[in-house]
This record gives C-alpha cells, structure tokens and sequence, in this order.
C-alpha cells in the first residue's frame, strides 16, 4: 500500500512531438501521484494541451518516457488510454451534439443487460444524480446542440468524473465557468483526491491554482520548467517561470473621457432568452455585463449584433435604428462582436491565420472590386505582430494554433475592424497572464481613444478591474446596473444571484 | 405510495403515445395512410383486391431494405451512392448462379446475395475508413465501377424469368397470411436493425460517430469500425434487394437498380434522417421509402395522367420534406415558449 | 431502356430523298476499308445482340471485320460520341439504331463526308443523315398485327390499353397513332382507354401494368409494342389474378415471351426476326463500301441467304412482314 | 526558445511556387497533361483537330454547370437538380418554339426557367433551411417531371439554322469550336468571382463554418441562394445548348448528367464537405474525364471500361491524396524520432 503510494500513477519525461516544422513540445515533463492534485501552468502555446494529447493517446510521442504506474505504455488511441483507466477533459468540449445529455455522457459505456439492451432509466438515473452532485440543473433528455459552453463544459466534467479512472485530465475545465460552478468543480476534484485518483489540473487563472492544487508543473516554450509545491511558492515566481519576466499591472485601467451614448438597447425580448433590455455604452466608455453562467449575456450579445433575431425592442447606434438580423449593417455601422466560442463563430478553424484575419475586414481590402491573399496578408501581419499571436506561419491552419493564441487571432480579427462599439464576450477567455494584461491594456487604450465597449466576462476581477459601469443580468433581465465606485464583489454576486426587486429593496435598506 | 405506482405507467403509457404522436415518424405514417386513403376511396381495388393488397405491401420492400442501409450510412455521416450498382450487380451474379444450379434452394440464394453485397459493402467501407476519405466521393466512383462491371459481364445477356427456377419467383408472390413473403423478410429486418440502432452500445456508436466525428475520436469510439460497419450494413441490404428484384421482377440486365441511390437517399431524407448524420431512424427511412413507392403507385390510380406523374412525385417528396421542416420547427418553438412559461412560473 | 424494334417513322414523311454522296463510293472501294461498326442503342440489350450476331454472319460471309461499340444507356448524345469517333478511326460503314432521329444527324452527315458508309437499321434517322435505312416492317404492318391479335383475343370488343416504352420514342408514337387509327376504322367497339409509359425499364413497366390493371377493373388487353414492356407485363399477369382475363400482346423477343406462352398468360405476339435484320443491314453495308451501290431508289443489291433487295423510297430496305409467334411455332426460334 | 522572431511568422510558411505546385489542381493538370501525351502517342487519330473540336463539344455543358457546381460545393451544399435543369430548359425551349415563338424569346424563357428553378431550391435550402441534398433530389424529380409532362409524346426537332450551327461551329480551321469562346469568358468570370472578391472569400468561408462565416458578416444565406439561382441559370443555359447540339428538344435531355458534372468537380478537387476547392481543379477535373473517354472509344473500348475507369479515378483522385498525406506524416515522425534521439 504504501509502496503504491510512492508510486506515480501517471510520469512522462523528456517527451516531445513536432508538427512539421512546428516543435509543439520539446521536453515534456510531469509526475501525477496518487492523491494529490497536480497544476499545469504555462503561456499560450506552451504545450499543454499537447502533453494532454499525449496522455489521452490522440497523439504518438516522437520521443520520451510514458509510465503508467511504473509499466511503460503506448497508447496509439483514445480508446487505450480511456481503457487504462485516464479520463480526459479536453481544452474544447467534444460532445455529440445530436446525442442527449445522458447519452453524452454514458456513450460507448452504457449500462446493458440482456442482449446487450442499454438500460436507459439506468442510465437517466445516474446522469441525474451526477447532475446533482455537480449541482447543475440540466435536462437529462435534451440534446447536447444548443447548450451553452459552460453547460457543455459540466457536461465534460460530468463524463470525466462518472468515469471510474486512476488518473483525471482537465485541460482547462473552469475557462468558462464562473465562481459557484467552479466551487463545485473543486469539491468534486478534491474529493476524488481524497479517493486517492490522480488529477491534473490546467488553468490561467493562478487563484485557482493555488486554492486547488498541490504541486504545480510550469512550462515554457514546449519545455519542462520546474515543479513546486504551492505551499511554497507564489503566484509572482510562478508568472516569473513561466513568461520569464515581471508582469505589470494586471488591470492597467486608464481613465477615459466619456462622451455621447453611442449605443443604445431599448426592450430587447427574445422569447426564452431574455427580456426587456434596456441599457446604453457611451464613447470611450467600458461597460461590463457581468452575471452567473446562462444568465443570457451571450444572447443580448448575438442580439444586438444581428445575429439572432429578437421580437421585440430596438438597437441603436449612433442614434440610428440598426435593422435586425443583420451582422454585415451592425458592422458596417461600426459594431464589432468577439464571439464566446472561438472555435465554432470566432474562427473558421480551417482556414490559414491569415484568411481569419482579414475576415472581419474583407470589403475594407477590396480594390476596384478584388481582393488579393497580398492585402490579407498585410493586414493580418499588422494584427498578428501586435498581439503577438505564436504560429509557425501566416498559412498556418487557424485550428492548429494553441487555444490562446486562437483566442488572440479572433481579437486581432476584430480590432483590425477598426470598430466604434466593440462587444466582447469573454475577452481573455484561456489567455495567459501576460498576454491578459496585455489584452486589457489595450482595451483600456482603445476606450481613451474614444471606442465605446461592452464587455461580457465571468471574472469578477476582470469585471471590477475593467469596467466604468456594471450590469447585472439574471435569468434574462437586467437585474442592477452598479458604477465602477461602488461595485465590488459582494454587490455583484447579489445582483447576479437575486432579483431586481430584491436587489432594489437591498439598495434602498442601505 | 401505492397511488404513485398506480399512476406510473399510465403516465409512461401516456409519454411514450406523446412521443408517438410527436416524432417525425409519425408525420410521415400519417401522410402515408392518408394517400392510402385517398386512393382507395377513388378505388376500392387499390386495397381490397388480392393483387391490390399484395403489391401495397410487396412493392416497397425493395426500397425498404436499401432505405435502411442507406439511413445506417447517413446516420454515421456518409452516405452510399453505389446502392443501385451494388443491387443490380448481386441481382445478375445471383440470377447467374439460379441458372447455373437451379436445384439450389432458394434460402441459399438470399444468403449468398447478402454475402455478395456485404463483399461490396465492405470495399466500399475499407475505402472510405481506412483511407479516411469522403464516403461520397468513393461510392460515386464505385457506383461507375460496380456498374461498368456488372456491364461488361452481362454483356447483351439478360436473364428472363423463364430462366430462374419457380420456386424463386414464386417467393416474389407468395404469401402468408395475405401477407406476402418478401414483406415479411423485409419487416423482420427492419426490426432487428432497428432495435440494434436504437438499444445497444454499438448502434448508439454510429449516431455518435455521426453527429461529431471529430469528438468521436477523442473520446476513442471506435469510428474506423463504425464507418466500415455502415457501408457493409448498406452493402448486405443492398445485395438483399437485389436478390428480391430478382424473385419479383425475374428479367435482369445490366441496369437493374440503376437510379436507385437517389431514390434510397430521398427515402432516408423523407423519413427524418438528417443528411448530416447523427439524427434519425431506420423505421423513418422504412416509411419514407414505403410512401415514397406508394406514391408514385397511386398516382395513376388517382388519375394523374401519365406525363405529369413525376412532376407531382417531386413535389410531393419536396412538400413533405417541408411539412416535416416546418412540424419541427413548430415543435421547437413550443418547446422554448414552455420552457420560458415553467421558468417564470 | 433496351428497345424493340424500331421503325422508320420518317418511312412515310416526304422530303429529299436524294442521296447525296455520289462519289462516296469510289472513295471507299478505293481505300479497300471495309470494316463495319455497330452502335445499337444502347449495349446489354438482347434485341440488339440477335442483330450483331446476323452482321457478324454476314460479315465473315463477305470477309468485313466488324466491331460493336456503344453507350451503356439509351440516350442521343452519347451516341454522337461514338459516332464522332468512328469518323476518327475512319471506319468503312457504320450501322446505327438510332436514339433520336435528329440528334445524331449532323454527327452522321459528318461520318459521311469523311467516307463513311452509313446504315441506319431498326431505328430511322432523318433520311439525308443516312445512305440507307433497313427497315424490319412496315408501319402500318406492325400497327395491324398487333391490334388484329388483340381484338382477335378478346372478342373484338372492351377496353384495352397500351403500354409503350419512353414518351418521345418515335416508332412507338407512330405505331401507336396508327394503332388508334386502325382501331378507330375497323374495331369500334374496342376502347383504348390510356396509353402509359415503362420507359423500356423492366421495373417500371411492371409497375405500371399492375397500375393499369388496378385502375380499370374492366380492362380487356394490354398491347406493348416494345420487347421489354411486353416481358414485363407478360411477368406481372403471369402471377397476377388477371392472369387468362387480360390479353396481353405486342412485340416480343420468343426467348422472353415463350413462359408465358407456354403458361397461356400470352396466346401470340408479333415480331420480325432481329438476325436476319442485322444480316440485311450488313450486306446492304457491304454493297455500299464496295460501290455496288449508293443507296438510290432502285438499287439491287444481294444479301446472302436472304436472297436480293431492293431499295426503295427514301432509301429503305425492308425486311418483310412482322412474324406472329404463338403456342405452336415458338419452338423453332433461339433468340 | 526566445520571443518567438517576429519575421518567421509574418510570411508564408512554404514559398509560393511550391504551394502552387502541391496544389490539388495542379496534380489534376500535371495528370491531364499525361493523358493527351500518352493519348498523342497510342492514338494516331487523336493527334488531330477533330479530337479537339469533339472534345470541346461533347464536355462544353458539362464544363459549364461544373463552375457553379463548384461554388455551390465549396458552401457545402450541392445541386442535384441541374440534370433535370437542362430538361426542363430544352423542353421548354421546345414548346415555345413549337408554338411560333422567336428563338431568342424562347431562349430567354428558357433562361428565367432556369433563374425561377435555382430560386425555388435557393428558397427551400435557405429559407425553409433544408438540406440541399434532400431539396435537390426533390426538385430533380419535379423539374425532369414537368418537362416531361410539358412535352408529352413530343420531340421538337426544327430549330432555326444559324443557331444549331453555331453550336457546332469552329473558329476558323483550328477545330476550336465557338462555344469555348463563351466557355472561357464564364471561366474567367468564376475565377474571378471565387479567387478575387470579397464573396468568394465568403463562399470559403460558409464552406469551413457558416456560422464563423455568420459571425464574420458574411451574408451566408443570401451569398448560398445566389449561387443556387446560378446553377440553375447556367444549367437552363447548358439546356439550350445541349437543345441546339443535338438539334433536339427532349425532356429527357441531360438525364445523369448531375452525377457527371458532380464526378468531374471532386475530381477536380471540391471537397464534398465544402471549403475546399478551385475553379482551375473543375476545369481539369471536366477535360480529364472527357479526354480518357475520347482516347478508349478510339481504341475502341466500351462504355463499361470507360465507366470503370471513371470510377477508379475517382477513388484514386482521394485515397492517394490520403495516402500521400499518411506517407507524409510517417516520415515526419520518423524524422522527428530520429532527431530527438540524437538531441
Ligand atoms: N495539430 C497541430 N499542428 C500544428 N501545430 C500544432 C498542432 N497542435 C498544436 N500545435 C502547436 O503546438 C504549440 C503548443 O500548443 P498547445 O495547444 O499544446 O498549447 P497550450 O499550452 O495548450 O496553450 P493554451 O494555453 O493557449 O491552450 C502551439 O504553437 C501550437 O500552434
Ligand atoms: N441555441 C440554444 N438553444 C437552446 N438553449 C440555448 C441555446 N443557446 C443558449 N441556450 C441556453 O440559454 C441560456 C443562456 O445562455 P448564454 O450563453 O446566453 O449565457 P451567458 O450568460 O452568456 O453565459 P456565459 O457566461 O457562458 O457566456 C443557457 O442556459 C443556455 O443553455
Ligand atoms: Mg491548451
Ligand atoms: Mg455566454
């Protein structure tokens, strides 16, 4: 027993793989023991979600060790590696989207009796009590397509941890959750610890780390840096290791002058998303909608830029009336919109960098009616240099760059748009540190420049660091609007959480 | 306690006709007794005949069969072209091989026209998963392939019903309970395939695969297995109608079965199967091809003149597949509309 | 579909009936080239196999090299290709049936200016596009036949039906028309009650028929003046109840009918023999290559066992009457 | 590892004329070329202005639905309905003519047939949002069903001279037949239309995802109903075309031809799935098939081989490409292996 202890459940070693010419990883390195939870932290493109892959079977290692409880192993599939007992969140969710909820989660592993008959009130049974445990209300029955990313990533976490594995991998699990879901997630993982199971644990967010993690592994450019226990360590030596500098100022808010209203919601309604809201972004201003996961800042988002269709209210820019369901006139009447999910609306993942790029810009790089790869090119070197987005080359396929550095191109996408209302969802959405601040910095320049912003976001941090003004949505309504003086974290998790009644009768006993 | 159980499966009863009444199936089947309807009314012989009732059930066996390989290739996110080759080419290696030993009883002949299919099914399914490619692009190639073969070994040769022994022919007319042989092979299969589809691991795996190939494989599904699997299933029901065009159709050239990819793709789309893949049922695909057939058996009935009864197939196959567009939509409205109601109650 | 036996539609049409390729001929014999080609309509069709197999007799009776090509399907266009080609290779004559009297005209005029013989046979093409068409029967011949069985059969009264092979098949349209006009002067008490269309496929004719046979209970006879459409039909009766109450005939091919025959689903049917049409087409062949003769009217030319012909109007040949196949001859035919 | 060097990433990763030459349409080309030589060589009659105008002539309609098909494919949708297009085009041409109509009135009846049949699938796969696969099998029924049930027993063959000869006609003695005039201006059109604009960067784009395409303001469903309303023009167009070469007007005009056009443009390199493709890839896809049948017919082969060979090439066009890639990624890693055990 003890010796099995000491044992590492999971250890690869100086493990690299190459794309082509592109060297995702160099010297890979982790030790997972048994019960104990291991952090993995490094920059975008790092190689992270590589040594997952790695792990998870999906990729064969060009070199290096790969011991299983002290056995070498080979996985040359998935299938193998989920046989011998790792269970794997991946970076993207990968659900079924055709598939119930219950399916997702029980497929390939359904229980069967006789004749191999699946046992579907079984299988709904469990899925409901593990829905429970997670302590998310999600229908058993409705199909995956149309859920949220944070519900796909419950489910994820709900599939992982129903397995009964030796060795859990959650690439980046809590990128779209928001605090209590995160809680949850934690009382799980640190319960499975205690079963004495194995969990790797990645994530840009080091407060995470820290309340969750054990030991952490930093990695850099494709290479294994050190391993520390976070007992011993701190957040700014860790950041040190991994970017190699001192970060500034995580939140480098500048003050702006605010000037007219520029857009303006009056009555939004979309029948089963959300009602009646009204709200205005003033030039140079950064306002916030902030709001526990599924409160429905995503669907005002698509909303207001034309994506979807709303019944009633209306959207004006600039004082005109924008017509509905129709991206190309809000773009052209200077909106912009970084979409939550990269890889299904951000990015067309397989087209080159530099396509996705000049995306947004297309008709600005028309002359005389053509457009040349030479013009997109051009644009997107600008964009590409000045976010430093890290890939091989401008040809490269969008979806094989890193999940960061997808979420930059998406933003260098949009900036390059040049727009005067930028809406935002989730803007450093699985952005490392240096490259966040980086991101914020510009934001906050891009206000004082006079660009009205609206900001969706599921970090309280980002929320109170950044905005000028909070709203809080609930279910659907707008439930507070709070200036950036008197927000703090208590005052918008109680407008997230309560209603406009509630929150107004709170207002008031102050 | 006691009540609990007492109301249980009335309201399992109850959900499970809802859900009936609800599915895309359920248009189609209604559409269908519909046309049946409405033919016989116009004349009674349509059903109340023996031929009459005979062919309504016998005619679309042939579709139906293909219509559920092709709706198991559809499911997994393929599809197979090479239906119409696969069937005319089993149906002259089977005729050839009722000439050559007409003393060979005719279970046999099924069995080896099964066999023969799957052989094909299975090129086309080692094509397309191990080489990774589209399932479209190989079985448009093979559809030329298995017909040109099938062209240069038939040759000018045509087997005529003279040729073939009685008791295959006879399969195509004969009949037990009113209910004719050829129905009855083709329901049973039907059911078993539906049932695999709908109850086991592996069944559940081709939806998956499907409605995410990519996911697929990283959640390690077997999907090479899958893909192959699909198209030796569509090759087996491919080869099975060719061996029942030989017993009800008895001359056989070289075109037999030619156009019928389209007609079995048409039949799986009609019945709900989601040209996507990942959504969709084998019995939907059955009922599309069975009103598919019986359509265009009842247009001359219903006195359509000749000329224009394609015309109003087409348009019957494009209605329907709006009808059910619109049901569905329809459906999910509610849907939302319900959800908002329970929520802000 | 693989079709009957087609005939000259233009036989009775006016038009120029000059030949004009005087020299053609010469040309030909000088080159000594005297290969044939077949283009049937389309390959894998029976009724067309029983003719090469007649051009292949006659051809190594005259010692002529001859080679059948062709398209898998039916249909006009792609038999310009191998026409096209043929002028290519610089054949000596080319015997075509043709899939649409205008469509391969300029592709045939243009074989013949390069030096090819061109004979049409079973299925006519406008008459300048060819040097000579080799006709199985005449029109009115093969309309008459066919409805003296039928009303013979059922009493010379009832309803009857036709079951024809694609809508715009010229032959059939015309034997049909003339079939109308003879039931129309001799058998008025005979109803054609609906003429539908198998498309010469053997699925859809057989559909068809049980469609016919559902819609009018008081259906008498079925006339299929197309070699695939009449098997059909004659398979659907055989196992049908109407089997014995609907007569059924047409143009046949003995080797398909003679079951139903046999079973007494069928009494008789009609048609010539597609052998000895072949065997004409080929010696007609020959006598244009070697510049016996150039197609006129009047020409004689002799075709082997078949004895001599003559050409006639327009620069067709025929054959002679349709045969009538019935219980007591059909033995004697392999084809 | 420093910063990563900002110059690696600023260019192309491989240098231009070996992107053109790894091209999928340059493999097709460089393949085309193979044929006609080894045609030139094998055949003697193939070395002759005939080949070319017969050629032409017989591929002339297939080359011409082959380009909107190819943009219709790189949405991700596809057109089985253009067969029946070119037959419902030539019967209603047919009909009008028939009944005393100028050609030029008819012709262009025919056109707006073609422009109301592409709308009408545009609408259903748009607005109704069905699957084109499944609108197209519909509508391939229903356009061959109307022109057969417009012209009945008829087969109109009486068309005004100048026309049918001009479709036939060749330019001068190069054997080049006029048609290849109006064929190169649509080539140029197209080329221009996907390759240069801001649309066919769209078309792309709804191709990979139409909802990144969507959220990009791409406008997806107007960009795919225009496509859907040319490939109906062009096959109207093709109709007539076909009508005036064959001096024919029939219902069943173009019967198959869909799977003909279809078969050339994967060949040519279109993905199935959509996003991948070019017109160069069609326009060789079309000659290729077109030159192998030429070259068997003058040996003399069947259509049955010609079928097979189509079919194999077919497969080839994809599982090589597979394979290639396969060998590629083994050697890779191989090397890769070998310089991480080195290092
Ligand atoms: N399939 C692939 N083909 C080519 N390059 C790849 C591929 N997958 C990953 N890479 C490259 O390998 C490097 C490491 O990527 P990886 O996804 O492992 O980063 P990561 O550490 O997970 O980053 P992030 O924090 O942004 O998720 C990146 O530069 C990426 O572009
Ligand atoms: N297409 C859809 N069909 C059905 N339900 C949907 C669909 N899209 C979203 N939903 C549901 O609507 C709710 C609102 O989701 P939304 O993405 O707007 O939340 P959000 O506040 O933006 O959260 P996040 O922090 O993830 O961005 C969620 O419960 C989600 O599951
Ligand atoms: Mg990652
Ligand atoms: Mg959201």
């Amino acid at each position: 027993m003890s010796d099995k202890a000491h044992t590492p459940t999971l250890e690869l070693k100086n493990v690299s793989k190459r794309f082509g010419p592109v060297v995702a990883l160099r010297r890979g390195q982790i030790t997972l023991m048994p019960g104990s939870i291991h952090a993995l932290v490094g920059e975008n493109g790092a190689g992270k979600s590589t040594l997952v892959k790695i792990i998870a079977g999906l990729y064969e290692r060009d070199s290096g060790t790969f011991t299983l409880e002290g056995k070498p192993v080979n996985f040359k599939s998935t299938a193998e590696a989920k046989a011998a007992g790792i269970a794997v969140i991946y970076q993207e969710p990968t659900l079924f989207p055709d598939l119930s909820v219950t399916e997702n989660v029980f497929m390939g592993r359904q229980p069967t009796g006789a004749i191999g008959r699946i046992d579907k009130a079984k299988m709904r049974s469990e899925v409901i009590g593990l829905m429970e445990r997670l302590g998310v209300d999600i229908d058993p029955d409705r199909p995956a397509e149309g859920l949220s990313i944070a519900d796909q990533q419950i489910i994820e976490i709900a599939k992982a941890v129903s397995l009964d594995a030796k060795a859990l991998i959650m690439d980046e699990p809590t990128a779209a959750l928001s605090g209590v879901e995160v809680e949850r997630l934690f009382q799980i993982a640190r319960g499975l610890r205690d079963e004495g199971r194995a969990l790797m644990f990645i994530s840009h967010r080091f407060d995470e780390v820290f309340s969750l993690c054990d030991t952490v592994t930093v990695m850099r450019d494709g290479a294994y840096i050190a391993t520390e226990e976070t007992a011993t360590t701190s957040e700014s030596e860790i950041i040190r290791q991994m970017v190699g500098r001192d970060v500034s100022d995580l939140f480098p808010k500048e003050t702006a002058d605010i000037g007219e209203v520029v857009l303006e919601v009056e009555g939004l309604t979309s029948t089963g998303n959300f009602s009646d809201i009204s709200f205005s972004v003033r030039s140079g201003e950064i306002v916030a909608l902030a709001g526990l996961v599924g409160a429905g800042r995503s669907e005002v988002a698509r909303a207001i830029f034309g994506v979807d269709g709303y019944e009633q209210g209306k959207v004006k820019v600039g004082g005109k009336n924008l017509p509905k369901g129709n991206p190309r006139s809000a773009m052209d009447a200077g909106l912009a919109l970084v979409p939550e999910d990269r890889r299904k609306q951000g990015l067309v993942m397989d087209a080159s960098v530099a396509r996705n790029a000049a995306d947004a810009i297309r008709s600005k790089l028309t002359k005389a009616g053509l457009i040349t790869a030479k013009a997109e090119n051009k644009s997107a070197q600008i964009w590409a240099r000045n976010l430093e987005v890290k890939t091989a080359s401008l040809d490269a396929v969008a979806g094989t760059l890193s999940g960061g550095n997808q979420q930059k191109v998406v933003l260098a996408k949009w900036l390059a748009a040049e727009p005067q209302i930028l809406i935002i969802d989730e803007p450093t959405r699985g952005i490392d540190v240096g490259t966040k601040s980086e991101v914020h910095r510009r934001m906050s320049q891009l206000a004082k420049e006079g660009m009205a912003i609206l900001m969706i976001s599921s970090e309280l941090p980002e929320v109170l660091g950044m905005a000028d003004r909070v709203l809080v949505m609930r279910e659907g309504h707008i439930t507070a609007e709070i200036p950036r003086e008197n927000a703090s974290p208590e005052t918008v998790m109680f407008a997230a959480t309560h209603s406009a009644d509630e929150v107004r009768r709170e207002g008031q006993d102050k | 306690m006691s009540t609990v159980t007492a109301t249980k499966p009335a309201s399992a009863a109850m959900r499970w006709f809802s859900s009936v009444v609800r599915s895309r199936e359920f248009a189609i089947v209604l559409a269908f007794l519909l046309l049946v309807l409405a033919t016989t009314l116009k004349n009674p012989r349509f059903i109340f005949s023996p031929d009459g009732w005979r062919d309504l059930l016998v005619t679309p066996s042939m579709l139906l069969v293909v219509a559920i390989g092709q709706a198991v290739v559809i499911i997994s996110r393929n599809v197979d072209l090479s239906v119409g080759s696969v069937m005319g080419l089993t149906a002259y290696c089977i005729g050839s091989i009722f000439i050559a030993v007409p003393e060979m009883p005719v279970i046999l002949g099924f069995v080896i026209g099964i066999a023969f299919g799957t052989l094909l099914g299975c090129v086309n399914g080692a094509l397309v998963a191990f080489g990774r490619v589209p399932g479209m692009v190989i079985t448009l190639g093979t559809l030329y392939v298995f017909r040109g073969i099938n062209v240069m070994w038939t040759g000018s040769n045509r087997i005529n019903a003279s040729e073939l022994p009685k008791g295959l022919l006879n399969l195509g007319t004969e009949s037990i309970l009113t209910i004719p042989i050829l129905t009855i092979i083709a329901v049973a299969i039907l059911l078993i395939v539906a049932w695999y589809m709908a109850n086991t691991r592996g069944g559940r795996e081709y939806y998956a695969v499907g409605s995410d190939p990519v996911a697929a494989e990283l959640y390690g599904l077997p999907s090479v297995k899958r893909v192959f699997l699909s198209f030796v299933i569509s090759g087996a029901m491919a080869g099975l109608a060719g061996v029942i065009f030989a017993a009800r159709y008895g001359t056989i050239d070289s075109q037999v079965g030619s156009g019928f990819e389209l007609q079995a793709v048409g039949a799986a789309v009609i019945g709900g199967v989601a040209i996507v893949g990942g959504s969709g049922t084998v019995i939907g695909a059955a009922f599309g091809a069975i009103l598919l057939t019986t359509i265009s058996r009842s247009l001359p009935v219903l006195g359509i003149p000749d000329f224009w009864q394609q015309a109003v197939v087409g348009a019957l196959i494009v209605g329907a597949i709006v009808l059910d567009r619109i049901l569905a939509l329809r459906q999910s409205q509610r849907l939302v509309a319900q959800r908002f109601a329970e929520e802000k109650a | 579909g693989c079709s009957s036996s087609d005939k000259a539609a233009e036989s009775g049409t006016s038009g120029g009936s000059t030949n004009e390729e005087p020299a053609g001929g010469d040309e030909a014999k000088g080159s000594g080239n005297n290969s044939i080609t077949f283009l049937p309509k389309n390959l894998g069709n029976p009724y067309f196999d029983a003719s090469y197999k007649g051009i292949q007799a006659a051809a190594e009776s005259f010692g002529a090299s001859t080679e059948e090509v062709g398209p898998a399907e039916a249909t006009a266009d792609s038999q310009v290709s191998y026409i096209n080609t043929a002028t290519q290779q610089g054949v000596g004559s080319l015997i075509v049936s043709a899939n649409d009297k205008a469509a391969i005209c300029d592709a045939l005029v243009e074989a013949k200016d390069a030096g090819v013989k061109v004979v049409t046979f079973d299925s006519d093409t406008n008459p300048e596009c060819r040097d000579i068409f080799i006709s199985q029967a005449d029109a009115e011949g093969i309309a008459k036949a066919q409805i003296d069985i039928v009303s013979e059969e059922i009493g010379d009264t009832g309803q009857i039906a036709i079951l024809s092979a694609a809508a715009n098949a010229t032959n059939q349209n015309e034997w049909i028309e003339l079939m109308k006009k003879e039931l129309e002067a001799n058998h008025p008490n005979i109803e054609l009650v609906e003429v539908v269309y198998g498309d010469d496929d053997d699925q859809t004719s057989f559909d068809k028929t049980a469609g016919l046979l559902q819609t009018y209970p008081e259906l008498k006879g079925i006339v299929s003046p197309t070699t695939v459409g009449i098997a059909a039909a004659a398979r659907y009766l055989s196992t049908s109840e109407y089997k014995g109450k609907v007569a059924l005939t047409g143009l046949g091919t003995p080797n398909q009918m003679r079951d139903y025959v046999e079973d007494g689903t069928v009494i008789e049917f009609a048609l010539w023999n597609p052998e000895e049409l072949g065997y004409l087409a080929a010696f007609a062949a020959d006598a244009l290559m070697n510049g016996s003769i150039t197609g006129a009217e009047g020409d004689t030319f002799s075709a082997g066992d078949l004895g001599d012909y003559e050409v006639g109007k327009d620069g067709v040949v025929l054959l002679g009457d349709p045969y009538r196949f019935n219980k007591d001859n059909i033995g004697d035919f392999d084809f | 590892m420093k910063r990563i060097q900002q110059e690696e990433y600023l260019e192309y990763g491989t240098p231009g004329w070996k992107r053109l030459i790894l091209r999928r349409e340059a493999i097709i080309f460089a393949l085309l070329v193979l044929v006609i030589i080894a045609a030139i060589i094998t055949t003697p009659a193939f070395a002759s202005t005939k080949t070319v105008t017969y050629l032409l002539l017989d591929t002339a309609a297939i080359m011409m639905m082959a380009f909107p098909m190819t943009l219709v494919m790189i949405t991700g949708d596809i057109d089985l309905s253009v067969g029946s297009m070119v037959g419902l085009s030539s019967a209603t041409l047919g009909l009008l003519l028939v009944n005393g109509m100028p050609f030029i009135v008819a012709g262009l009846a025919a056109l707006c047939v073609g422009v109301l049949g592409g709308l009408f699938n545009g609408l259903l796969v748009t607005r109704v949002g069905l699957p084109a696969l499944a609108v197209t099998i519909g509508t391939m029924a229903l356009y061959r069903g109307i022109g057969k049930g417009m012209l009945g027993t008829l087969a109109v063959t009486e068309f005004p001279k100048e026309w049918t000869d001009l479709a036939k006609a060749t330019i001068g003695s190069t054997g080049i037949p006029v048609v290849v005039i109006v064929l190169l201006v649509m080539m140029a059109i197209f080329i221009v239309l996907l390759h240069f604009t801001s649309f066919g960067r769209g078309v792309y784009a709804i191709g990979l995802s139409k909802e990144a395409a969507l959220f990009s303001g791409v406008r997806v469903e107007r960009t795919r109903l225009i496509l859907f309303v040319i490939s109906g023009f062009i096959a109207a167009l093709a109709g007539i075309y076909f009508t005036l070469r064959y001096t024919s007007a029939r219902a069943d005009t173009g019967t198959g031809l869909e799977l003909q056009v279809i078969a050339a443009v994967v060949l040519g390199g279109v993905s199935v799935f959509g996003g991948v493709g070019a017109i160069a890839g069609s326009v060789a896809g079309v000659l290729l098939i077109g030159v192998l049948a030429q070259t068997l017919r003058l040996h003399s082969i069947t259509s049955d081989v010609i079928s097979i060979v189509t079919g194999v090439l077919l497969i080839l066009s994809v599982t090589v490409g597979s394979l290639a890639l396969w060998v590629q990624k083994k050697r890779s890693q191989t090397k890769a292996r070998a310089e991480a055990a080195k290092g």
